[in-house]
Formats: C-alpha cells, structure tokens, sequence
C-alpha cells in the first residue's frame, strides 16, 4: 500500500476506518440482538473487520486466517449449534425487573474496565516503535512453528486433540450417560 | 416369514366347517361342485341350501360357506357370516395364509341392508375366497378388520367413505377419498350427486 | 500496464466481475445445452441464434417476478443472503490468475484467500435458508453445512498435499512450477507421489460437494426437498444464488486447472498463453455438467460416508505417502 | 478391508461406464421434433374428436339422426336434432352439437354409427383462451363450410 | 436402527421429543401427482407417515353404477393410465367370462401383445420417474425416448396414445396391419440392446446401488397384511403373478419367468421390473410368433347384459393384481362396479414401511412402489 | 498528522479495547450459552488485535505475535467445539441452554 500514488494513503485510511467500523458495529450485533442467529452473523461481520485490521497490522496471513478459521469453520458451528439446540427462538429475557439491575451491572462493569484501559493506552509511556528486523512472511511463521516455538505448537495440538475427543465423548455421551 | 402355503379348497371347506359348527349357529354348509355358475346366487335370493337366503331386513342371515366352481366367478370359495364373526374369519383366513384383497360394500336398497363384501387371496396360490355380511342399511355397524389385516385400514375408510357404513374399534373413519367436509356416502342407491 | 495501483485494481475487479456475470449467465446456458444433448435433445433454441439470448431472458424474467419474502422469515437476513453469497466467489476469482500477466495480484497467499473467502459461501446459503423458516430450506441448511465440513477437510488435505509438492501458494508460482509439457503438471508428478491423479479426482469431487453439484446436491435436492435453502426465494434472489452456484463452479475448476492441469501452460511447453486456461477450466466445467446428467443423487448418509470413511483416510495416507516421498528424493 | 478396496474400485469403473454411455448419447442425434416448427404425421387411425361426414356426391351429410352415437356416448356429450324432410327415404340431420368439454375421445359414436356418418378428425391441437368455444361445436356447419377432417399430415 | 438408537438414549435421558410435521405435497415433486403425505418427523427421520390421497378422486365406481356394460369400457383406461391396457383387459375378461362370450384366438393373441407392450411402456415411465426421485434426470429422457415407440406403435393400432380403449367384449375394435407386426419385430431388437444399456448406465451405477440396497425392507407378511401386490410382492419374494397363479388369455402357452427377489428392499423391486420388461419382451415375440389369423372380434349381443349375480376378475397389472368386482342385477346397467386397484394397496404399506427412515430413503421407498395417483384416488 | 491512523499503535490499542468491553458487556449481559459464547470469542478477539498491534509496532520479531495469534486462533476453535458440544449435551439434557434454567446443575 506504499506505491508512490498520492491519493494511496487517503484510499487506505477510508478503507482502514471501514475495517474498524465493521468490527466493531458486528462486535456490537453479536452481543445486542435479540436473535442468536444474528448474533452469529455479527460475530462474522467483526471476524472480517477484524481481518481487515490484521492486514493493516502487515500480516495477512493471520487475516485469511480469520477468516477462514472463524468464520469459516466457528461462526457455522455455532449456528450448527443453534439449529439443533435451538428450532425456535428463544424468547429473550423479557421480565423486567432483575433485568434491568443485571444490564445496568454489566454496563457498569465494562465501563470501568474500559475506561481504565483505555486510560491506559492514551497516556501510559510507550516504547518507541521499533523497526521490524524482517517481514512476517508465512515462510517465517512456519520456521519459528516448528524451531522455536515448537512446543507451544505442539502443545496446541495436543489441545485440540483432546478438544475433539472431549467433543465428542460429550456430545456422545450426552444422548445416553445422562439420566 | 413367508406365508404358510396354500390349503386346498377341502381343507378350507373342513376348516370353515369345523368353525361353523364350533360358533354353533344353525350351520349350513354346503357343496356345489360341478355345477354351472349359479346365477341366482346372492341377488335373485333363492331359497334352498345352495344358495341360502340372505336374512330379511332385521333378522340375522344364517351363516354358511361354499365352493364355488366355474371360471365366471372369479372365486373360488365364499361364506356368509354374521357381522360379529368377520374378525374371527379374518383370523381364520389370516392363519391359513390370505393376503387381504379388498373391502367393499353393495347397497341393498330395496332389502334395506348392506353388504359387506371381504376379498381374500392367496399370494402363492390361484385360491380366492369371499367373505359377506350383511348389516341393516340404516345405522351399519361391523366391527373392524384392520387389527387382523393392517391393509384392511384403507378400505374401511373408504368404505365409510362411500357407504356410511360404520367400523367399530377403526382408529380413523375420516373422510379418506372424499373432500374433508364431505357429509354425503356416493355410492348409496339413493345419493343423486352424480351427472 | 501502466495504469496506477488503485486503479489497474479496480479495472481488474471490474473485469472480474463482467467474466463472473457472463460466465455464470453463460454456463447456464452450457448446462441447459449440455444437459440437452446427453438427452438427446436441442436445449434452448428459440431466444436467440442456438438460443444464446436464453440467459438474457431468463435473466428478464427473473427480474420482472416479485421480490416475496415470506412472512414469518427473518427479513434482513433473508435479504442479506444473496448478496453474501456472491461475493466470495468474486473475491476468489480476482486472486486467480488467468495468464502469465492476466491476474488482480500476483498474492503470495491467494490459495490461502481462495479458501478463506470461499468458506463464507456455505455462510450465506445456511443463512439463506435458516431465514426463510421454511422446514424445507431449515432440512437443506443443516445439510449444506454437514456437507461442507465434511468435504472441506479431504479438500484441505489435498491441496495440503499440492502445497508441498509446490512449496508455494502464490498460485502465479504455482502454475510457473509447471511450465514445460503436460508431464511436468502436478496431476503427472508421479515422482512426487505416484498416486498423484487419485489426489486429482479426490480434489474434483471435493470440488462437487463443496459446490453442491450433483451427485452431491443435498442442499437442493429437488425431489426431495423442493429446492432446498433457496425455496421461498423468488426473482432474481433466486436468480443470485442460481448464479453463485455457478460463479463457485468457476473459482473451483480454475483452482482445478491451476493446481493439478499446469494453468495457463500449454501441454507442449511452447505457445503457452490464456487461451489453454480458458480450455482446461472449461473442460473441467463441461466435466461438471457431464457428470451432474450421468448420476441419481447420493443417498446424505451414503455422502458423509464417502468423505469420512474413504476420502479423509485415503488423502491423509496421501499426504504420508507424499512428505515420504519428498524426503526420500 | 478387500471388500472396501473392491467397492471403491468397481464403483469408480462403473460410475466411468456410465459416463462413457453417456458422452456416447452425447454425439448422437436429437431424438426430438421441434414442435411448432415441424410437427409429426399422426397415426391413421388417430382418434381426435369427430367430425360428420359428407356424401361425396350430394354434398348432403350421411347422417340419417337415428341419435345411437347420442345413445352410445358415455359422457353424454351429443346432442342430435333430425327432420324428415318430404321426399326423402330417411331422416337429415338438422343439429349435431359436440360438447367438446365433455367428450373423452373414445369413439364409441363412430363405432355405433350405422350410416359412417362420422370419423375421427386429426386435429391435436384445439386450443382456445376460452372454455364456451368448445362447449357446443356445430359439427353439422363444420361440415358444410368444407372443413374437411385433416388426413395425412397434421398441422400447426 | 439409528432413530431407535436416537430415540432410546433420548427417552433415556428423560428428554421431550421434539417432532415436527412436514407436508409433502400435494405439490411435490416426488409425489408425481397429487399425493399428499403428512409426515412426523423427528430431524430428517420419519415418525409416522400418513398418506392424504383422494384430491383426483372421480368416483369411477359410481360412474359405473349410471352407464351400461360397454358404456364404462373407456373409464377402465383412465384408472391407470399408464397401464390401459390391462385395466381394460380386466373388464373386458369378466363381462367375457360372466356373459359366456367367445373370443377369436387372434384376438386373444393381440391382446396380449398389446398388454405386454403397454406393461414395458408403464414400466419405463416407472423406471425414468424412479430416477428422477434419486435425482438422476437423463434416463427418464432416455426411457421417454424409448416409450416413445411403443406409443406410435400402439397408437397406429388404437388412435390414441395413453387412454387406449382398444378392447371390446369378445375381441378387438380394430385388427392390426403388417406395419405393426414389424414394427414391433423391430422394436424388440431394438429394445433389448437398450436394456443392457440401462443396466449398465443405472443398474452397475454404485450410487444407485448404494442408494437402494437394503434400503426400504418389505418383506412378503407385510405385502400379506397389505395386499400389496406385483412388484412389491415380488420383490420380496414371493412369486406371486396373476398370469401365472390364474392364467387368463393366452400366457398358460407363453414361455416366461416370473421375476422374484428374496431381499424385499428398493433394488429388488427395481431389479423385478427391469427384468420383467425384458420377459415382456419375449412375450410379445412370442405371441407375434405364434400369432394366428382370423377375425378379431367374435360374436357378441348389441346390449350386453350379465346374469345377476356377482363376478370377480383379476388380472396382472403393471403395478399388481387388478381386480373388478362386479355385481348385477340382470340389467344392462352394473348394480356394483368395484375396482380393486393396485396402487391403493401397495400405498397402504407406506406408513409402515417407512417408519424410522429418513426422509430421501422414504422417498425412495415411495418411488419404488409405483404409484399413479388415479389408480389410487380412481 | 503526519503519520496515517492506521500507521499509529495507540489507534489500535482503543479499537482492542473497545472491543473487548462490547464482548465483556456480552458476556455479563447474555443469558443463553450461546450468547455466552459468542461473547467469549469476541474476548478472544480483542485480545488477538491487542497483541498483534503490541507485535506490530512495538517488537523486532514479526513472527512471534503472528504464531501467539495463530494459537489463540486455535485455542478458540477448540474451546467453540467443546463449548458447543456441552451446549449440546445440556440442552438434550435440559431442554434450555438458559443459564438460569440450570441451577439445578448446582450440587
């Protein structure tokens, strides 16, 4: 995105602003519809903004990455999830009383953890950013998997090994352990 | 699993025979082998025990059975019971092997009754009998014959359907062929719906 | 090439965009006439000379049919799925490259997006379907994605298996990696695994179920399932998804052509150019229609067992087979 | 384990026959006939609805209204008028409706016909946007004004 | 079974069944007509299916009970009118048999010819419609194509292409020319070559294969309660045929198998009709062999009138036993006219046999059974 | 203004941020496992955005935050499978993946 194209850095500043806002308006969908299979779909609009943001971040490996893994394989599990465990909306809480001190926590809360974040972010000392020593290609990504950061990468696998058989010893055994 | 193989039409004879006699009720049966297609048979309502009187309107017919020969018929065995006793002959017929043909009735206006008319096959034999009641046509109640043969379900209702005759212990006489608000049985004698 | 970045990009996404429509318009056609003449009959004829004006009209009356949106169905999202459904497959076919300078970037991961972008595709039909609230179309979503997890795994094994052999997924490299006579394709390289046209014909039917073509199409199977997901859709919202269908068919058999068939090379290694894309992606096409006019549907069981039982294990021992075969020479 | 390999590999062959039957078809020649473009010669004995006959020579119908074509139809859909005209050995028909709406095409009428007075048309494709066209056809002007029954080749 | 297995751990684990009902048709597809089934269903299993017919239903039987004997004659074709043929065969046979009429040998010979013919045409159609359930669109063309000739040769005989009405009591309305005998001659082999072509094409295919074998169980105590009948019957192993069990017309002097599969599952009913197209094959080369000459249509009274009493005639019909219960009162208007048609007995069974499967193997089921939905509404 | 937005790190930073108080307010708010879940994924998320920015701008080794991701990535597949098989497994249980439809889990 550095071509010597005068308008090139405006094209991506808009595009930018684009990425960001999409994020943060799925983030936002994911968390305030009423209907869970909107929230998905929010969840999937904040996946691809996201993405976005990670190839502005010079790394769009881990942005196709996004959205490959989340909303590729997540987001249609979830809504795999929602079809079989859910044929019929479920009415949102709609008693009022409990519901509103609950919401009203929630906000609280996420105030304050945000803004002493945020506070964080705006005036705490920074280092001074640093010139990278190489670009991250996929090349170097899969070098630093395998030499470096070998065991963590092994360790993940192991996760998700035992993810899948705990998967589906739950799902498995739920139909008849359960009585 | 698969059917019992066919009795021969003495070994139905002696069967129905041995039923008849153990229901006890004045029993004919009777035989009329080598004779011509009896064209009195069921509508000119001879008397004589060949082919024995359908009971007048009211009172019960007397249950009988025959052999039927010639090709004309198309049957080769019949009997007449008692509207009581279809489901014991279902069973009777069910055990030897028959497969349900079909369920029908015939509207006997002028006698004031209707016939019930039970068809049996056999699936790995030429052997076809016919079984008939007859219930007055007023108020027609038979008892169902879908517990012994599953498939007779359908031609009941449609029977109910067509003649307002009405099957005790079935699970569903709702209108089946006809529209769902049909009030109206066609094939009685005396319904003009039809061009 | 000496127009600016943005806008060489820009001309290209436009140029993508007007090959999708017409493809997609015209392999509608090819289909109908294809499907004609295994049939022994001539297809369309009258629109037209040999009834190429038949998409036009179709396209017409698509258009001038009412917009229908049942009304117990989710509004927004059943609007939103068809135009979620086409854009991923425009995303796939702009990392494509055509020819040697015929291509949006010359991406060092356009595999990589190919797949990405290609996943949201089950997205939108899902959605499309779960919208409608129709039992049918509910039947077809939940299909569509057993299906699609199902083949995605066999896919990703396989071109697994193809990144090794390539050791790149600029997908310009990879077709480059290929110049030189149809034996040096990637579906010849017996040197690298000898069972490199098994993984071939495993990458084309992945390639069919993924894009619900038949035998695979359990998303809209019609005499089971009316027209599955897209049942209630009417208009040109049927006509979007009817065009998807086709535009994945599109994205699948370029990847077809440049993955296994050496892309824009020709078989002889001279005269390489456009032109031998364009005939190996349209033979892949034609296969397509081939095969979808030969076979009655797979049963969804007998489906999901193919994949699990025999096309996971047979690419996994594929991609064994071959990281041997690599190390050993 | 062999039973598997065995399936997968006979499968694969027999899913290629089919696709070579198939490609065969492929290049073979339409079996179709463009219909309003070109239509088939129907069948001599086609049984199309009737049409009364005229005598060659008279140019006067053969039909003596005896009503057994009325008699015999089985959906009742033909309604004969005749007149004993003075001078004349036997009856003229005078009306011969057809209720087209009605009839099934089984030809009964012009079995049962004792004078040959009627005979299949080859028409196949009556159609109209209205359903009184076909409620009364007056056979007996049909015949007048010269329409005579189509032999041979049908037409569009 | 997997919904059992569904059901018994749910049941276990004190869930609620959650069920819901879909309504397949009256415009569907797969019900090829106006059929409407309403099925229960739990997921993609079915729990129950409860068939709806009756929305083209025309009352045949009354219609019978208001014109005379050969007034009906062309009601028989319109029951099944894929099998014309020998739905009017039937009719035709009891009037024959009640009335004590004879029947000119060459007539007799025709008939068959012409049934036979008309079976491997309903058998076709079955066979293009079959596929078209299990999704495969091309050999309905194909088998279109190929019915497509035995319609232009029945029709040069008949006039008409579906609805035949060919015969009359005591023979034929019209004889038939040497164009049709080698026409015909043709046709055989031309058809033969073709069925090894399906075989190839769809039968070896191993997605059919897979999609139908052991796939819709109906064993022969099933077809029993049912009175399920042809096919269905045969191919679940039991032989039984009217042509051969009570041999009407010419078939005792016919050299023919009667095709049975043990297995009871859609492909042996598949397998029992392809094979029966290539015994109706050899049929009519047969009778076209032996074909005598002679009159076609013997002497019969201008008012037919049956003996009072009650008749039954039963012949083999492309779907099954087809049978007509006849009761007169000695006038030449039926008193009763019952037709026991062979698609009403082998739908009965649905319900049953589908239970527990799911829902494109039911339709598979569905698809194997044959159905013409007037044969079933009549 | 020299420097474009998206060349700025603190950009990014308040951007993780306020994505991670709409998935905490999510989570605290949302009474079905699934909301739940969904909310934890955007958790997941900021965090992601938060390291990769750290990494960006602020370490001489492009690969470590990308991998750091990558596991977070897969760590989040995993946790969606288990969670949604547990889901699963309730809801055949209880009929409700309301959260307080099941106190009577407790004890």
């Amino acid at each position: 995105m550095s071509a010597g194209f005068p308008g090139v850095t405006l094209w991506a500043e808009i595009i930018f602003v684009i990425s960001a806002l999409t994020m943060l308006a799925g983030a936002l969908v994911a968390v305030m519809a009423h209907r869970i299979i909107r929230s998905v779909c929010g969840l999937a609009l904040c996946c691809i903004g996201l993405a976005g943001l990670y190839a502005f971040l010079r790394s769009p490996f881990l942005a196709l990455m996004q959205i490959l893994i989340y909303v590729g394989a997540v987001c249609i599990t979830i809504v795999f999830a929602v079809m079989l465990a859910e044929p019929d909306e479920p009415a949102e809480p709609t008693s009022g009383h409990g519901e509103g001190v609950w919401l009203a926590c929630a906000l609280l809360v996420a105030a304050v953890v945000g803004w002493g974040l945020a506070t964080l972010v705006v005036k705490g000392p920074w280092a001074t950013p640093v010139e990278r020593v190489a670009e991250g290609s996929v090349k170097a990504i899969g070098i630093a998997l395998l030499t470096t950061h070998s065991l963590a990468f092994e360790v993940v696998s192991v996760v998700l090994l035992v993810a899948i058989v705990g998967a589906l010893a739950i799902a498995h055994g739920g139909r008849g352990a359960a009585r | 699993m698969i059917s019992p193989s066919a009795p021969s039409l003495d070994e139905l004879t002696a069967a129905f025979a041995q039923w008849l006699a153990f229901v006890a009720a004045p029993a004919t049966v009777s035989e009329t082998k080598g004779t011509a297609p009896d064209p009195g048979a069921g509508v000119g309502a001879t008397s004589g025990p060949a082919a024995p009187v359908a009971g007048a309107a009211g009172e019960p017919a007397v249950p009988w059975c025959r052999v039927v020969e010639g090709k004309a018929k198309g049957y080769h065995f019949e009997a007449q019971v008692l509207p009581g006793q279809v489901v014991e002959v279902g069973r009777l017929l069910f055990d030897r092997g028959f497969a349900i043909d079909a369920v029908t009735g015939v509207d006997w206006m002028a006698a004031g009754q209707m016939e019930l008319v039970y068809d049996f096959f056999h699936p790995s034999s030429a052997l076809h009998v016919v079984v008939r009641c007859r219930v007055p046509r007023e108020g027609a109640e038979v008892p169902t014959l879908s517990e012994v043969f599953p498939g007779a379900n359908w031609h009941e209702r449609e029977t109910h359907d067509f003649f307002g005759i009405v099957f005790t212990g079935h699970p569903d006489l709702s209108p089946f062929l006809l529209p769902e608000d049909a009030d109206y049985h066609p094939l009685r004698k005396d319904f003009a719906g039809a061009a | 090439m000496t127009l600016p970045e943005p806008f060489r990009l820009l001309a290209y996404l436009a140029g993508v965009m007007a090959f999708v429509g017409l493809n997609a318009a015209y392999l509608v056609w090819v289909e109908r006439k294809g499907a004609a003449r295994f049939q022994r009959r001539p297809g369309p004829t009258e629109v037209g000379p040999a009834g190429l004006l038949q998409p036009l009209a179709d396209a017409a009356k698509l258009l001038s049919k009412q917009l229908l949106v049942p009304p117990d169905a989710d509004r927004t999202l059943f609007r939103l799925a068809p135009v979620m459904v086409m854009a991923p497959a425009l995303m796939c076919l702009a990392t494509i490259p055509f020819g040697q300078a015929l291509g949006a970037r010359s991406l060092d991961l356009g595999l990589v997006m190919v797949f990405a972008f290609g996943s949201i595709n089950v997205m939108a039909i899902m959605l499309g379907g779960w919208a409608s609230r129709n039992k049918y179309a509910i039947i077809s979503a939940a299909r569509i994605v057993s299906q699609n997890v199902a083949y995605e795994i066999p896919m990703m094994l396989v071109v697994i298996t193809l990144l090794m052999v390539t050791g790149t997924t600029n997908l310009q490299e990879i077709v480059e990696g290929q110049a030189g006579g149809f034996w040096r394709w990637n579906v010849f390289d017996l040197v690298a695994n000898p069972l490199m046209p098994v993984t071939f014909v495993i990458y084309f039917i992945c390639m069919l179920a993924e894009t619900n073509r038949a035998p695979f199409d359990m998303a809209e199977a019609e005499s089971e399932l009316v027209a599955g997901a897209f049942t209630e859709y009417a208009g040109m919202g049927f006509g979007v998804f009817f065009m998807a269908e086709y535009a994945n068919i599109l994205v699948g058999c370029s990847l077809g052509a440049i993955l296994f068939l050496g892309g824009w090379q020709s078989p002889f290694g001279v005269f390489s150019g456009v032109g031998w894309f364009l005939l190996k992606l349209y033979a892949l096409v034609f296969t397509v229609v081939w095969v979808r006019w030969t076979f009655p549907r797979t049963q969804f069981y007998g489906l999901l067992n193919l994949s699990w039982k025999i096309l996971i294990p047979v690419s996994l021992g594929i991609l064994v087979l071959t990281s041997v075969m690599l190390k050993l020479f | 384990m062999k039973r598997v390999f065995q399936d997968v590999v006979g499968g694969f062959k027999s899913l290629l026959t089919g696709m070579r039957i198939t490609l065969q078809q492929f290049f073979k020649k339409d079996v179709t006939v463009r219909y309003p473009h070109e239509s088939l010669k129907m069948a001599k004995r086609y049984r199309g609805h009737v049409v009364l006959v005229n005598d060659p020579e008279t140019g006067k119908s053969l039909c003596v209204a005896c009503k057994s074509c009325e008699k015999a139809c089985p959906s009742d859909c033909i309604v004969v008028e005749g007149l004993k005209r003075e001078g004349e050995k036997k009856k003229s028909v005078t009306d011969f409706q057809l209720d087209f709406t009605r009839c099934s095409l089984c030809g009964s009428c012009v079995e049962v016909c004792p004078s040959d007075a009627l005979e299949f048309s080859k028409d196949y494709n009556l159609a109209s946007t209205s359903k009184e066209q076909f409620v009364r056809i007056d056979l007996v002007r049909r015949a007048d004004e010269g329409k005579k029954p189509e032999t041979g080749e049908g037409q569009a | 079974m997997l919904l059992e297995k569904v059901q018994t751990a749910d049941a276990a684990a004190g869930a609620p069944h959650e069920t819901f009902v879909l309504n397949l048709g009256p415009q569907h597809p797969a019900t090829h007509g106006v059929l409407r089934v309403k099925l229960t269903m739990d997921g993609e299993f079915i729990l129950r299916a409860e068939p709806v017919p009756g929305y083209i239903h025309r009352m045949h039987e009354k219609m019978g009970e208001n014109r005379n004997w050969s007034q009906f004659l062309p009601n028989t074709s319109r029951i099944d009118y894929l099998s014309a043929m020998t739905y009017t065969h039937a009719f035709v046979l009891l009037v024959e048999r009640a009335a004590g009429l004879e029947v000119p040998p060459r007539a007799e010979y025709l008939r068959v010819i012409t049934s036979e013919l008309n079976r491997i045409s309903s058998h076709l159609v079955w066979f293009g419609a079959f596929l078209l359930d299990l999704g495969g669109f091309t050999p309905l063309l194909y088998a279109f194509d190929d019915r497509e000739k035995i319609l232009d040769l029945l029709e040069s005989v008949t006039g008409s292409r579906l609805t035949y009405c060919y015969y009359r009591f005591g023979g034929l309305c019209n004889d038939v020319d040497e164009a049709f005998l080698s026409g015909t001659r043709d046709f055989v082999a031309y058809m033969r070559p073709r069925l090894d072509m399906y075989r190839q094409l769809v039968t070896d295919n191993i997605i059919l294969r897979k999609r139908l074998e052991g796939i819709g169980k109906v064993d022969g105590e099933m077809c029993r309660r049912y009175g399920a009948t042809g096919p269905v019957i045969r191919g679940a192993g039991v032989p039984n045929d009217v042509r051969r069990v009570e041999p009407y017309s010419i078939y005792p002097e016919l050299d023919f198998r009667v095709p049975v599969y043990p297995e009871g599952d859609c492909m042996a009913r598949y397998l029992v009709r392809m094979d029966e197209m290539e015994q109706s094959l050899r049929m009519v080369e047969q009778a076209i062999a032996k074909l005598p000459e002679g009159p076609v249509l013997g002497k019969v009274p201008r008012m037919i009138k049956l003996p009072a009493g009650d008749y039954y005639c039963a012949v083999e019909a492309a779907r099954g036993r087809f049978a007509i219960r006849a009761v007169s009162d000695g006038k030449e208007i039926p008193y009763r006219l019952k037709l026991r048609t062979p698609s009403f007995c082998n739908l009965s069974l649905f319900e049953e046999a589908s239970r527990g499967m799911m829902l494109p193997d039911a339709l598979a089921l569905m698809g194997s059974l044959d159905l013409v939905i007037p044969d079933i509404d009549r | 203004m020299n420097t474009p937005l998206y060349e700025r790190p603190a950009v990014y930073l308040v951007l993780a941020v306020v994505l991670l108080v709409i998935g905490l307010f999510g989570f605290l708010r949302r009474r079905t496992l699934i909301g739940m879940l969904i909310s934890g994924e955007i958790l997941f998320m900021a965090a992601s955005l938060n390291v990769m920015a750290l990494n960006r701008f602020f370490s001489p080794q492009p690969a470590s935050g990308q991998i750091f991701v990558l596991l977070i990535m897969g760590l989040a597949a995993g946790e969606v499978a288990i969670g949604l098989s547990i889901i699963i497994a309730v809801y055949r249980n209880f009929r409700s993946i309301r959260t307080q439809d099941l106190s009577e889990m407790k004890g």
